[in-house]
């Protein structure tokens, strides 16, 4: 069901842990499948020199959370921030269909952990304006209701 | 890393060698229809015939209160479908249990949208139903009760007997999924006081897309499949004979071995349960403590999720299952953990090992380990069990 | 008399070799569940998805416009009430024909008891449906046509294609029966333009119980079996993957053969007709004399029963069949040969001898040999006879 990348991913995830003091923080969680992601960043002149992840979740989640964090590691907050879900199941070289909301998963959890640094440090950053930071993330993707009685 | 070790027994069984064996000579040679009248039909009639007969007389039936469908989902359909339809004029109320397999609960779920009314039973942390309530929810609108006998995820076993009297007092049909029951517990339909029951041989080491639904003589039910005479005109198709006898071969070995295949599972479950329990913290066993499937464990194992759980097992060989193998493309937490009263999040961190025949000690104690080692990892990665443990447990 | 000569090819198939190995480790070896996630279940899904799409693509179709049932019957029902049932609100009238296989009459009639109206086509002498007539039912009501592809019984081959047009020129579904045509004329479900049709492995040399139902995409259908998620949630039950895998080779080997098949019984089958005809008097063939499944030869015998010609057959080792394997219990001529006009007198000694790929040319003769004595002999019997030949036959 998963290919060898996502297996990859999950078998030895990049970034596992927390980190001490980290400049932001971001938890998210999806009320459907119940699963749970937490990013730190270690954010030094707007770069991000570490990040850390912890999953509660399935298979897609952890691997779409460590892939996520190799993504944004030593990227500025601005480039961070335009992290989309479907550039991480792109990287992972594609998810199923039922796991594709995982992804939005990681995206939202680093937008969180960005989110919480900006507040912190009493800034805005270009693309977060709009960001609430719901612990619930809806986004579902459901293969084929088509013409279900 | 070769070793493979199966213990998902309730999603299916490999086949047995007798079974196959008793199956080879319908394939190419005794390949006749059933209802054609020359040679190669009568010999085809004749092990229809001999396998009716036999799984009949495994569960105290009569030969002609056996029918046979393509499997336990077919005939779950049917028995509820086909009763309800067929007393449609004598009620539209329908009780069956919050923990029933899916081929029952979509099954009434889309008789609700029909004009029939249904009442889902709670049942206890355990997993058993409710007698109280199953009996204050009959009323003289009441056509069938649906309660099965072993569930298939928990592996809890209802009182049948008792449920059978209630409804027999009350004049309502009583129907039970027996899938998981054969083999598995001694099964006797007079004995029971049942209506309906119905088996799948793949679950007891028969072939796949062979089942039996019995039916009780004088029962009103409409026909499920229309066409052809087979099946005294209630199941129309070309029978499938070699599926059949392997069935009725698969039967008649459960119940032969029935005694040696409950303590061989039943020790080998519980040396499972002992050394889960015993190894890993924040462990919970699902399901009656006593009065379960012998062959199955059910665990929540709490702070982590089930399908990395799940993958990281196959990935060392193991093959397990959270909750019942049909759902395994939903997101969605198990009804049955559900409904013995579970969060959510504990729920999601569920795993059924079910054993087999062909289960040993080395696969228990291989299985145990690796258990360890896995929940061990994935907890080390979980924002949940952090709160917990708290700093310590950081990298 | 040690001598068997099967031709009933019609009725059911011996498994062809390559059939059964391809089967055979999906028993017990990679015998998983398709939907359990372990590698068990993998290898499972993955030897579905396999057989899947050569389905597909032997017929035209897309992956996942095949949907396996247990059955040709089944996909019938399915088909039927299933469109009839989710296209409720846009009408209640169906159109099929008097010669269709009992799968889709008796649901016809089935439906007829819960609102629906269903038009029975007339056929002509050799059986083709009227397309003036078929134009003429079509009513804003009309929601299904279903008009099988080529008759079991008298063999004869409807022209689907322009049924398709008209049914598609008034939006109207059109399903058709294939079980008799695959594997005896080409198939593209394209090219026909039908939006659904149904198949059983048990008549092109696989297995017994299992079959598919094509349903075009975008086609509105109730679901079949409720229960688990297989099927894509239209067809509840755990796949039979040994069955499936094996109608898959059937298919492949019919399609891929389908020339020299053809090519091999209408050969034997032209010779058995001729052989009867010049050797017999009084004798009909029935069907159109071109346009039909080139195994099949269905002839009346006048002044005798079928019953008792058939059994004579067996006697002598030539299994044969009066109309449908599945009506042989019934006393009722075949409502086939009555609707192309013959008398009940007539139709009562009616023959069908149906050849495949097991049958020789010496099979043949010896059949012609046997079939000259014994319409002989039963009609020296028979006083209708009496009547045509006058006193020469008094014994
Ligand atoms: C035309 C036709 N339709 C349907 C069927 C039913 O198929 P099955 O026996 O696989 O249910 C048959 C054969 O019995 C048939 O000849
Ligand atoms: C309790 C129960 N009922 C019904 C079924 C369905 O049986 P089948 O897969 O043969 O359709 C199963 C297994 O899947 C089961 O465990
Ligand atoms: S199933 Fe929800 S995060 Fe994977
Ligand atoms: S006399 Fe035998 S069937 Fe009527």
């Amino acid at each position: 069901m998963y290919n060898e990348k996502v297996m990859d991913h999950f078998m030895n995830p990049r970034n596992v842990g927390e980190i001490e003091n980290a400049d932001g923080v971001g938890q998210v969680g999806n009320v459907k499948c119940g699963d749970i992601m937490k990013m730190y960043l270690k954010i030094e002149d707007g770069v991000i020199v570490d990040v850390k992840f912890k999953t509660f979740g399935c298979g897609s989640a952890i691997a779409t959370s460590s892939i996520a964090t190799e993504m944004i590691k030593g990227k500025t907050v601005e480039e961070a921030v335009k992290l989309t879900n479907k550039a991480v199941v792109e990287a992972l070289e594609g998810l199923p269909a039922q796991k594709v909301h995982c992804s939005v998963l990681a995206e939202q959890a680093v937008k969180a952990a960005l989110y919480d640094y900006a507040q912190k440090n009493n800034i805005t950053i270009k693309g977060l304006e709009d960001f609430k930071p719901v612990e619930d993330v809806h986004e579902h993707h459901d293969e084929d209701d088509e013409d279900e009685e | 890393m070769n070793r493979k070790v199966y213990l998902d027994y309730s999603a299916t069984t490999p086949m047995k060698k007798e079974v196959l064996e008793e199956m080879m000579p319908y394939f190419s040679e005794k390949f006749g229809n059933a209802s054609s009248i020359h040679s190669f039909g009568r010999e085809a009639k004749k092990a229809l015939d001999i396998a009716r007969d036999k799984i009949a007389k495994a569960i105290g039936a009569d030969f002609k209160e056996i029918f046979f469908t393509s499997g336990g989902s077919e005939a779950d359909n049917w028995a509820i479908k086909g009763v309800a339809f067929a007393n449609r004029d004598k009620g539209n109320h329908i009780i069956t249990s919050k923990i029933e397999h899916h081929a029952v609960l979509h099954v009434c779920e889309y008789l609700e949208k029909h004009g029939f009314e249904v009442t889902y039973l709670d049942v206890d942390e355990y997993g058993v139903v409710d007698l109280e309530q199953l009996k204050n929810s009959i009323t003289d609108k009441t056509i069938l009760i649906s309660i099965m006998f072993v569930n298939n995820e928990i592996g809890t076993i209802q009182p049948i007997k008792e449920i059978a009297k209630i409804a027999k007092e009350r004049g309502v049909y009583f129907h039970t999924d027996a899938v998981q029951a054969l083999g598995n517990v001694p099964i006797d339909v007079n004995d029971l006081g049942v209506d309906l029951m119905n088996f799948s041989a793949h679950k007891i080491y028969g072939p796949k897309g062979v089942g039996a639904l019995y039916i009780r003589k004088g029962v009103k039910i409409h026909p499920h499949i229309h066409g052809g005479a087979q099946e005294r005109k209630k199941r129309a198709g070309t029978e499938n004979i070699p599926g059949i006898v392997g069935f009725a071969k698969a039967v008649e070995l459960a119940v032969e071995n029935l005694d040696s295949h409950i303590e061989h599972v039943r020790k080998l479950r519980d040396r499972l349960i002992d050394g889960v329990l015993k190894n890993i913290d924040y462990v919970r066993l699902n399901g009656h403590p006593e009065n379960r499937h012998p062959g199955n464990a059910n665990f929540c194992f709490e702070f982590i999720e089930g399908e990395s759980l799940l993958l990281s097992l196959d990935m060392v060989g193991i093959a397990g299952s959270s909750g019942s193998a049909c759902t395994s493309g939903s997101l969605d937490p198990s009804h049955v953990l559900m409904a013995i009263g579970l969060s959510h999040e504990i729920a999601h961190g569920s795993l059924r090992l079910t054993v087999g025949d062909f289960t040993t000690e080395e696969d228990i104690d291989y299985t145990i380990q690796q258990l360890v080692k896995i929940v061990d990892r994935l907890r080390q990665m979980s924002p949940l069990y952090e709160k917990v443990k708290g700093g310590q447990n950081n990298v």
